[in-house]
């Protein structure tokens, strides 16, 4: 029960409700909206502020300890898109390229979810750790790379089959498969280089050289307005989502079902793997976060190039319209509760059974 | 005043297509475009709310007949099936035509 | 005297001296000019402010005793609406369409004007009901609603009347009659789905349920920032006022005083028939700005489209060039005043009398 | 490459007019479209300072001759009057037809 | 529905550029333009990111086909030297030639 | 030593962090950009709170001294400019318009830099005096109209002497000549009326009339935030530099030098000029600061129409991409250090013979 009511205070909360405000606003037709030049200087803010924050408790707290989760986080990720695409290939009977592209929007990470959680962890007063920021650094651009290269792999495994039939115009399929790599690796530096990994990144490095004291001087903005900053933010995502909500229909109930379940089962994973590691009641909460979050901003941007026939209302939708939501408002407390419970000791092994016998 | 005749390669396509666009135009040796964001609606539906990755643009290209067929081919070949894309041309006239 | 002093302190705070300043940057032609993107979001930013503020105090002080004040401010507005249509029909000379432009325009209320007097009330270290930014959300669309109302029955009269001298194209007439109809249900959904409504209504449930302890962790970006967004604001608003100042010689000596005196008149009224009604000192200014207020912002994008016939150039330029001056530099203050006296017993009946004396 | 006949129509207004001249292109089953904001200067004066709703906006349309004529005559009989606008018409070559 | 046909003089230029031509533009007695912001590249290299006063503007003029020569001869003859530019003309059809 | 660690101190502060950040984002080719709408509102914003505050403070220190400072300063920027053409002309080879060109932009004082400087001076708990605020508007458009009239002067000479060759087509170029003087007193009109100015020269008398009590209300957004708010700027003028750098080469090797050398020498002479004058330690290093300054916003927009033979590549790349790192790096703390060692008293005359030995 205690979830329940956990659940319910985190709806009542400002981030909560402009978003289901947003979503309100944009299902009445209303005009509302947040002008394009705002709302995409947000998310680089966010991601600045989160950066920040990271690097000075780094700072703090050292990082020698975050080499085996940051391991871990990654072999979780890889493992989960793997996953992913079974699930979303043989019982979705999806196509390739829209499985693939599902998978790694699902194995990626997203940073509007990590704003939130970090949002939710300040107001419940429990803190993460720093270096949970250079783990969502890491993973951004992982799912990606990975489906990138399984689909290019796949792709190419179709054209030599044709080579093979049709042996006579060698030279046209060469250099077919000599673009796929040029693509590949295009793709992989644009996703390495993507303006969130860059900003995480440097705001990392810079919030570890600065310290407490040179953030002093910044504080006010990249922390102390972070949560007013999110609420702007989450009007517009509101508005995108209640846009969306048509398309869900053709999203399917398979999907719909996917978008719900693998983010819950993904993020109770992240949560029992993170506390095992050792990490704290919020820090669990982060990593278990991180693995339950689907991208809705940066997957169209790489998936687009990397994968274009798969399609965008698929991935987008699903990922914005009904894992984000129900992973803030719902998800998100679950967790909560799950990693308080496992830390706090009590019933540690019997959630651990019931979880395991939920989802088996 | 002498014009000299040359075309006018307008493309409206989602901006996630534009590197594509202008890659295909690099590798035809057209350096001179013009770009700018656009909202549109067609048969991919309307575009223009939402992400800004879900924009369009439009892509400007004045250029000699010449070169004309093989980029608009592709274009088309490369880019039609997958992306949201309208293009068309017609007749400008210019001013200095070595510069095209 | 007071009022004088009063009316010289407010005319030297920085929302004042930055409007007065945008209004001189126009002149001189500058190029200064507040990008398009944050002059369309602060309003909307405003909004949400004075909707979450207006929430959570009614969540202190309960919304029972909001009804009676709205309805006499309905009630008023209506009066206010059809009162202008016959000054400036009847002694104005303007034709029905600009008649009805105007008389909403001026019969409508304006959230810019209501910012400046939450801050000027914050400044004089008064407090006022929260209810009245939900009187501000309802009256919004009001005025519009009514006017295009009229119009449309003016309009319908006339072609009813073309319609029984050529009694021969019976149906188009039918058609055009049924295409008022749509139009007018469309516009009634516009102007209630308009973004200030929407933001504002959203913003004052979201403040009812939040209440203060929920407030806090944006506060600073909602409430501490907000006398500087109004500054930033202010600039855009002179700037824009300054390029009209042309346009002023097309309006007339008529409309020009109708845009000072009017206003005037209403707020007065607004006070008076507030005080009586038992608000505060500080709502019986807020209620009364609101009489007072003229809409920039909202009437064109309505009005365009209910009115297509009425000239922008009026509305706008009186009600921005004329009116949001003279309110907020003078009218703002007379009515603190009043609302003091009447409010501390000393002289309501002379001052009564004074009034009626005046306008009479 | 073959190029097939069909008309632009370009229509440059205000913004709030923006919504009439969708619908009644709606009204003629044309959904596909190109908009942008733009700011401009005609008999009207000076547009696109101030407030966003004096800016205008522009309104492309490739479509087929045969709708043209009504198309232009709804939106010169409706739209002409109360509105600042310009409208103008010119030839383009696409390569789909079947698309518009 | 009877067309006019009038020209369109279409120019593209770094945005600092765009006062020059409105003022030649005036000098000729046209006061109807639109005009709006573009990113580009040309002879001049990749112009629209960094400072706003690097990007490019587009000037789009209909007007009467006897007014064309003077203003595209001052046009070159006072701003190709020095600025990024590049200008076409094309044929449109107009309802209204009278407001050209 | 102490300048080194000073260097390095101010190396590790946001504000430098977040620019080399930005540098190094566009080196990689990250599609990391602070949207056009915040860039162009930002300096606005920064000029508007650098107004208030020089005008606040010079309210409470009065602006009878500041005439002397001033008039040195016109002075030396005057003095400077045409040493910058000399220099340029002469040893540089360049042609006239770049010459004149550049020597403007070196002329002329960068509001970028300003702001730095004060963030630097609060950094270190040291003031400086309100009125230097004022100065920077002064000198803002100063060193423009001086090169733009020597242009014009040298632009006339050569028609005259080809009137004087040709005398048959008079006319031509009379109106040739009238041209450039009405071109003159545009390009004039339009660099006293620039936003930059405007803003600047608005906020400091708003900030002199409301005083530290009227800032009260708006401190949080103009003041508080400053430090913030410059970083983001940073980060785009990093970005920006960054995409420059590679047009670094065709700047040559005379040019960097000037853009190293030149700022640091007029810095240097003005902070030992001001001292003289009786400035403050921090007044000495702002004073320095806007000697040692080029432009890079405002410089293009009025050179493009003054003198619009000029190469912008070269003027934008060394101001933005050369000098403006130099400054805010090592020169800065290098003013610091001379102010701080002459004010002190120590060795005040062994520092002067030992620069006057360094840059004879
Ligand atoms: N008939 C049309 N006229 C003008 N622009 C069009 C038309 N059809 C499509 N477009 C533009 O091309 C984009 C892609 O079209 P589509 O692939 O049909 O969705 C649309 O979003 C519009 O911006
Ligand atoms: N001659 C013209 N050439 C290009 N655009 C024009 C012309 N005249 C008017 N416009 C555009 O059409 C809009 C409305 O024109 P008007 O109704 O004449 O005020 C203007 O604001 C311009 O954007
Ligand atoms: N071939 C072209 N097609 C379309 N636009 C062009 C072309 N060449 C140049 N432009 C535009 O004109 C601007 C100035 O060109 P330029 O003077 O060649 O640098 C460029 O930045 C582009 O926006
Ligand atoms: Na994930
Ligand atoms: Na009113
Ligand atoms: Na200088």
């Amino acid at each position: 029960m205690e979830i329940l009511e956990l659940i319910q205070a985190n709806l009542l909360t400002p981030i909560i409700l402009f978003f289901l405000f947003g979503i309100i606003a944009a299902r009445i037709k209303s005009d509302l909206k947040i002008p394009e030049a705002i709302s995409e200087f947000l998310p680089i803010y966010l991601l600045a502020a989160i950066g920040l924050h990271g690097g000075i408790e780094m700072r703090n707290t050292g990082f020698e300890n975050m080499l085996i989760p940051m391991f871990v986080a990654i072999g979780l990720s890889l493992l989960f898109t793997l996953n992913h695409y079974q699930i979303l290939r043989r019982l979705g009977k999806f196509n390739i390229f829209d499985s693939y592209a599902l998978a790694s929007t699902y194995g990626a990470v997203g940073a509007v979810h990590f704003s939130v959680g970090l949002s939710f962890l300040k107001n419940q007063g429990v803190s993460s750790e720093g270096y949970i920021a250079a783990i969502l650094a890491v993973l951004e651009p992982l799912a990606f790379i990975l489906a990138i290269f399984m689909t290019n792999m796949a792709v190419s495994k179709q054209i030599k089959a044709k080579k093979q039939s049709f042996s006579d115009d060698d030279t046209e399929i060469d250099v077919g498969l000599n673009q796929t790599k040029t693509k590949l690796s295009k793709v992989l530096h644009e996703s390495i280089t993507g303006k969130a990994i860059v900003i995480l990144l440097g705001s990392i490095v810079i919030g570890y050289i600065i310290g407490k004291d040179g953030f002093e001087s910044i504080k006010i903005v990249f922390d102390d307005m972070f949560t007013g900053a999110i609420v702007i933010f989450m009007i517009e995502m509101g508005i995108i989502a209640g846009q969306r909500l048509d398309d869900i229909k053709k999203v399917g109930i398979f999907l719909t079902g996917f978008a719900i379940l693998i983010p819950l089962f993904n993020g109770i994973i992240g949560v029992l793997v993170s506390t095992a590691l050792g990490l704290s009641i919020g820090g669990a909460v982060m990593f278990g976060l991180l693995m339950a979050s689907a991208s809705f901003i940066a997957a169209p941007a790489v998936l687009r190039h990397a994968i274009p026939q798969a399609k965008p209302s698929l991935y987008i939708t699903s990922a914005l319209g009904i894992t984000f939501p129900f992973n803030i408002i719902v998800t998100l407390p679950i967790l909560f509760t799950i990693s308080t419970l496992v830390h706090t000791g009590e019933g540690t092994i019997d959630l651990f059974n019931y979880i395991t016998e939920v989802f088996s | 005043m002498k014009l000299f005749n040359v075309k006018l390669l307008t493309i409206t396509c989602e901006i996630l297509a534009q590197e594509n666009i202008i890659g295909i135009l690099k590798k035809h040796e057209i350096t001179g475009y013009t770009t700018y964001e656009v909202d549109g609606n067609g048969a991919r539906g309307l575009r223009g709310q939402g992400f800004k990755n879900e924009k369009n643009v439009k892509v400007e290209v004045i250029m000699r007949e010449e070169k004309l067929p093989d980029v608009v081919e592709e274009i088309s070949r490369t880019l039609f099936a997958n992306f949201a894309i309208v293009l068309y041309v017609s007749d400008v006239g210019v001013l200095r035509p070595e510069k095209f």
